[in-house]
């Protein structure tokens, strides 16, 4: 098997916290500095995704207004997993991959084309809430354009099914990629042990992609494992697995775009190990301040915001200028007023909905008709 | 016809079906060279290749995890579980996830796999090789739970569950596989999965059972017949879930007596629901108590051969509660 | 006597016994700093230290796996499922290894794990955060299965279920936790795991019902009292496995008829079991059909507001069922 | 972390079969060769050692006689690993440690002190087999005199159970180590996954030790894994993984010891994978002709039966004469005789002893008694 680690880390690690381990992604992304056409991307790709993680924190926000004001129900901020997110799916092709995401991925999902009324709806639970017919919590079900879902919030189930997804593509003989998300707490599920070994042996065409934001709920890191890095499990099953800075977007579309061609050459599958940090409480019913301090909390704001570091990036190669960066704010937040606005007047789905869908009607001679 | 075991049955029905259809392909642990434990791919490997008859890691919860993707993605896996003893790492993906794919996904997506349970108990199979875990199944909505017990309803309810949109859980009752031998059409044929059936008509008591307990019901009802003179009715349950609540009802309103039998223990379990609903819905037509046969409380099975069979119920013990139950 | 919530009492249960006894320690996912997500285990972490309040990875099978292998070895341990819904990938070490270790073992070594697991729905839960997943702790023999619904049982049940030597499934209903305020004795005291207890007697119909449902029972029977002038007995169930089938049966052979409620789908579940063992043993007392009060058989339970109201029995439609009972 | 491999392949490696992956286990131990205080065994010890193995192989030679005549239940062999367990228990103290074993350790539980008898009784399931009442498949249960336990054949649930004993050991500060036993099946399950990441962790004293005989069943190691090795997976965890000949008892042997010292060093669990050959089908309702060619079986055999290696072993070191060769032989097959013409003679257990032990006694005022 080839050693394989094209991101390396040079400026100074700081030392961890009490609670936040910090050593592989304080450092910064080399290739951020290299020419847009050597990383592939172009201006406007940065510029819209730029947008989308405006977009994301915008609708994050109203999200947690919503909440406190006791209309949405439960929700897992994305905030500080934007750029982690909107890097990974530009490195992918939504045309034509399957993407299996979990809870904290609203960035990913408006990527793939998901809008915020959808959204919304579903926070709402209101009807022509189009992933699960406000069946689900919001975020959860599948999507109706792109081949992307979430069967549930039970962590790490996904891992295993998207192995099987990869699987169906490589039996059809189908080009196409299998991306799946989880946290750095779906690390140590044992679902995630057998869909990685699996999927190492059949070499299947699966990107293995961590949101590591050294927190599960409560739980730093150094209670989840004894190794620095989650990725250092790959070598254990055959395949490469890279640590890159999730504040970056640029380092993620890199490593994920290596992944993706790795698993297309038939290479088999990447873990690619994304340092995020988690800006805000687990979710909308957590209070972090009951296990970090105050200057943890500061110190991710500080460090781990990937919206200004992507600014800072745009005004840098002079795509973003000071009113540019107002348009897209303001443009951002009339797209999530309108939402709102349209989502607050749907009704909900009617009781009877409910009873749909638990079997199918394909019942035929078999008398397999619906119960 | 020709005549066929139980375990030849499912091999037929899974060649046939694979045969016909490039989508369905078997994995689970020694599916391949070795044909399974059973030997029910016996010879697959060699005819449709590694790539559709998938040796995998010991490891459950990825064999039902990873169908459940490839079903997702439009394939039709049988995902086989070695026995039912070890299908408990894989409830999760199971019960938790393949049974609520459709509904929580309001119908965009479905998980057509067929999960193969090799169960039950009197084969010296101790406590890891004995069990019978239907009921968190047949528990759960989503899941069609079958438990065939003749060779036919083997192969017609398997080709049923293959050509079906939804996750079936196919228990296969393993002392079954070769000591039952009956008549088998050599096409293809489907049988509902969702169907009781009476299997013997009478007139004084219905007998409800599956599995191994079907035949030993059966038994008993001949017996009866032959030394008392006793008309039992012996309903087959075939499907645990979604039970077939009309034919049992139909059943009991006929005879007005119900004996439930079954080799799983008995608090809370598929015969308790069965008891539930005749309780419910013929209590004015019933002449006596609901009766139940079924092991003790205590956890199957014993390997030691005496205990085991005290375990079991057996064609005796179930003629016994027949008589019984006659005489009120 | 002071008043407490049900977290509360289940917090005042795992503190004293705690500070009583050096083998327990609690194990789970954010157990230590967080308190747990309902804070049941608030403030241990500063009392007892890192050693006894174990933040664990997000890894359910191995949290029961490992408590088994530290009970197995003079340990008390409670382990900390954090919701219902995730109880599923630890099924394997739960219902397959710690319910038989003392069987298996002649009764050489012994579990006495206490799985505690906040369950339940009507807590805008969705499909993952509303299950309730006791039918097959309570199918199976080994285990005690408790369901505790008052702060008085809580706090009882469970410091029983901590000195007992047996693996306890301790179910706690979300719903419940701070809605439900009680009186609670400061001091230590055992309430039995295997019991179930009259919560309000009556003379026309018996109720069964455990957890939420016992509030809404008790509800609805105080409506039908006021309003209709109907004495409806309830027995709040508790133990779900043993089902105390004696407190069951008497009641029913005092009433004649019995309702049974629960927030779980019907099909093979406790209540259908409740049902059965009425059928077969009080069959005579009988004057009704044994009738049940439960949910639709679709996957608990939809997010949405208006359809999660109408999955979950409520206090208005056990009424309801009440009325019909009485009437026949 | 450091690097840890005290144990260095060094002759060639011969190729693969189909289905026999070769590559590590084929070389030979140079410790082997060192003088025997060095390696901390006495010529006493290394007789002992083999007398034991000699015992396993007649016993398994003639659990499978009984087997063959309808009497003794199913049984998974242990020829080809009795260098490999012998090697393991010698390295650590039956005195106080644990050990959770699993199907196929005839020869360990011999090692650890339970008698032929004793487990012919569990063959032929009679009363006063001592470690299930013989209520169990035979060598499962709890073993009354030494801490060896397997509560079930459900393959991994050990390893986390093991990782529980430990933690208990290490909040009573008790100095004791735990043995958890698997095959290399069982390294594919989740359990044996979070049980080792837990023991990471909290560094806690085990020594995982997989027989590794390249099948599970009839599944080889390449639908397996996509590694070489498994003890290549301890790196991921944060923990030494090392692999031995398993059919070299002084290599296995000196890797225990080691693992063990480094747990009551405090310094956590090592993975140690011993390369074994199941010189027999996976049990006796096996064929393995089904899935191997005569060749590979035949090649097993020539490699990897350890007995002869042994006796060479002892021979050349002078402990070992012809004629006490043939002693330890006539001696083990007495012992075998005895416990068999004992074991017929036993009678079933009695019906109503399987109702004990379901639950507890322990009642008192909560009312908990026994069902
Ligand atoms: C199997 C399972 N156990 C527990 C939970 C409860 N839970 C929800 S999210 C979470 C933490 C997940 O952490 P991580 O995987 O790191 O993702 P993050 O939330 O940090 O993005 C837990 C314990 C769950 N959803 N599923
Ligand atoms: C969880 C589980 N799945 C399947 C089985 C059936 N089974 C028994 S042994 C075995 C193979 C185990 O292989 P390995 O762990 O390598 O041990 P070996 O028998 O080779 O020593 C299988 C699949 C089981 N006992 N437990
Ligand atoms: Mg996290
Ligand atoms: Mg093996």
């Amino acid at each position: 098997m080839q050693a394989w680690c094209f991101i390396c880390f040079n400026g100074s690690v700081m030392p961890d916290t009490p609670h936040i381990h910090r050593s592989a992604a304080a450092a910064s992304n080399p290739l951020a500095q290299e020419p847009l056409p050597k990383i592939g991307l172009s201006p406007e790709d940065l510029a819209q995704m730029y947008r989308t993680m405006v977009l994301s924190r915008t609708l994050d926000e109203r999200i947690y207004q919503l909440n406190r004001g006791g209309k949405a129900a439960i929700f897992g901020s994305a905030q500080g997993h934007e750029a982690a997110q909107i890097g990974c799916i530009r490195g992918t092709d939504p045309s034509r991959d399957h993407y299996l995401i979990y809870y904290r991925q609203l960035t990913a999902m408006l990527a793939l084309g998901t809008t915020p009324l959808e959204l919304l709806l579903g926070f709402l639970a209101r009807e022509g809430e189009p992933l699960s017919m406000a069946r689900q919590f919001p975020l959860h079900g599948a999507h109706p354009r792109v081949d992307l879902f979430s069967f549930s919030n039970v962590v790490a189930t996904q891992v295993p099914q998207a192995v099987g997804v990869a699987l169906a593509d490589r039996m059809r003989q189908e080009d196409r990629v299998t991306i799946v998300f989880f946290g750095d707490g779906a690390a140590s599920q044992g679902d995630t042990h057998e869909g990685m070994n699996f999927a190492a042996i059949h070499k299947l065409p699966v990107v293995f992609f961590c949101e590591n934001n050294r927190f599960a709920i409560s739980v730093p890191l150094r209670k989840q494992m004894a190794v620095e890095n989650i990725s250092s499990r790959a070598a254990g099953y055959g395949f490469p697995g890279v640590t890159v800075d999730g504040t970056d977007m640029i380092a993620v579309y890199e490593a994920v775009s290596a992944a993706v061609a790795r698993a297309r050459a038939g290479q088999g599958p990447t873990l690619i190990e994304a340092m995020v940090y988690r800006l805000l409480p687990h979710t909308t019913d957590d209070d972090h301040t009951r296990y970090l301090t105050k200057e943890e909390i500061d110190l991710m704001h500080r460090e781990g915001d990937p919206i200004p570091k992507a600014a800072k990036l745009l005004r840098d190669r002079g795509l973003l200028s000071a009113a540019e960066e107002q348009t897209v704010k303001a443009e951002a937040q009339r797209t999530v007023n309108e939402a709102t606005e349209k989502a607050e007047a749907a009704p909900y789905p009617p009781v009877e909905e409910m009873y749909r869908h638990v079997y199918s009607n394909s019942s035929g001679p078999s008398g397999k008709g619906s119960q | 016809m020709p005549t066929m075991t139980v375990i030849e049955a499912v091999r037929d029905a899974m060649r046939g079906e694979m045969r016909r259809d490039p989508r369905i392909f078997i994995m689970g642990e020694d599916v391949g060279a070795r044909g399974g434990v059973f030997l029910a791919s016996e010879g697959f490997l060699q005819e449709f290749g590694e790539s559709r008859v998938i040796d995998t890691p010991l490891a459950e919860s990825s064999i039902v995890g990873i169908a459940l993707g490839a079903a997702v993605n439009g394939m039709r896996p049988i995902a086989e579980i070695q026995f039912a003893d070890f299908v408990w790492p894989a409830i999760n993906q199971l019960v938790g996830e393949a049974a609520r794919v459709r509904y929580g996904t309001g119908g965009r997506k479905t998980a057509p796999i067929v999960v193969r349970i090799p169960y039950g108990g009197g084969v010296r199979g101790g406590l890891y090789h004995s069990q019978s875990p239907e009921v968190i199944f047949a528990h759960t909505p989503g899941l069609r739970v079958v438990a065939p017990a003749t060779p036919y309803d083997a192969k017609g309810m398997l080709i049923s569950a293959l050509r079906g949109d939804d996750p079936v859980v196919f228990f296969e009752h393993k002392r079954t596989y070769r000591l039952v031998r009956g008549e088998v059409p050599a096409d293809a044929y489907m049988e509902p999965c969702d169907k009781a059936e009476v299997k013997r008509p009478g007139t004084d008591l219905s007998i409800f059972a599956y599995g191994l307990m079907l035949h030993y019901a059966l038994e008993a009802a001949r017996l009866v017949h032959e030394q008392d003179g006793i008309s039992a009715e012996v309903v087959d349950l075939r499907s645990l879930r979604p039970l077939d609540t009309e034919t049992i009802l139909d059943s009991v309103r006929r005879t007005s007596k119900a004996l439930v039998v079954q080799e799983d223990t008995p608090a809370v379990s598929v015969g308790s629901e069965v008891a539930a609903v005749i309780a419910e819905h013929v209590f004015f037509d019933l002449d006596a108590p609901v009766m139940r046969v079924a092991p003790p409380e205590i956890p199957p099975m014993p390997f030691s051969p005496l205990q085991e069979a005290a375990f079991m119920p057996s064609p005796e013990k179930i003629a016994a509660a027949i008589r019984e139950l006659a005489a009120i």
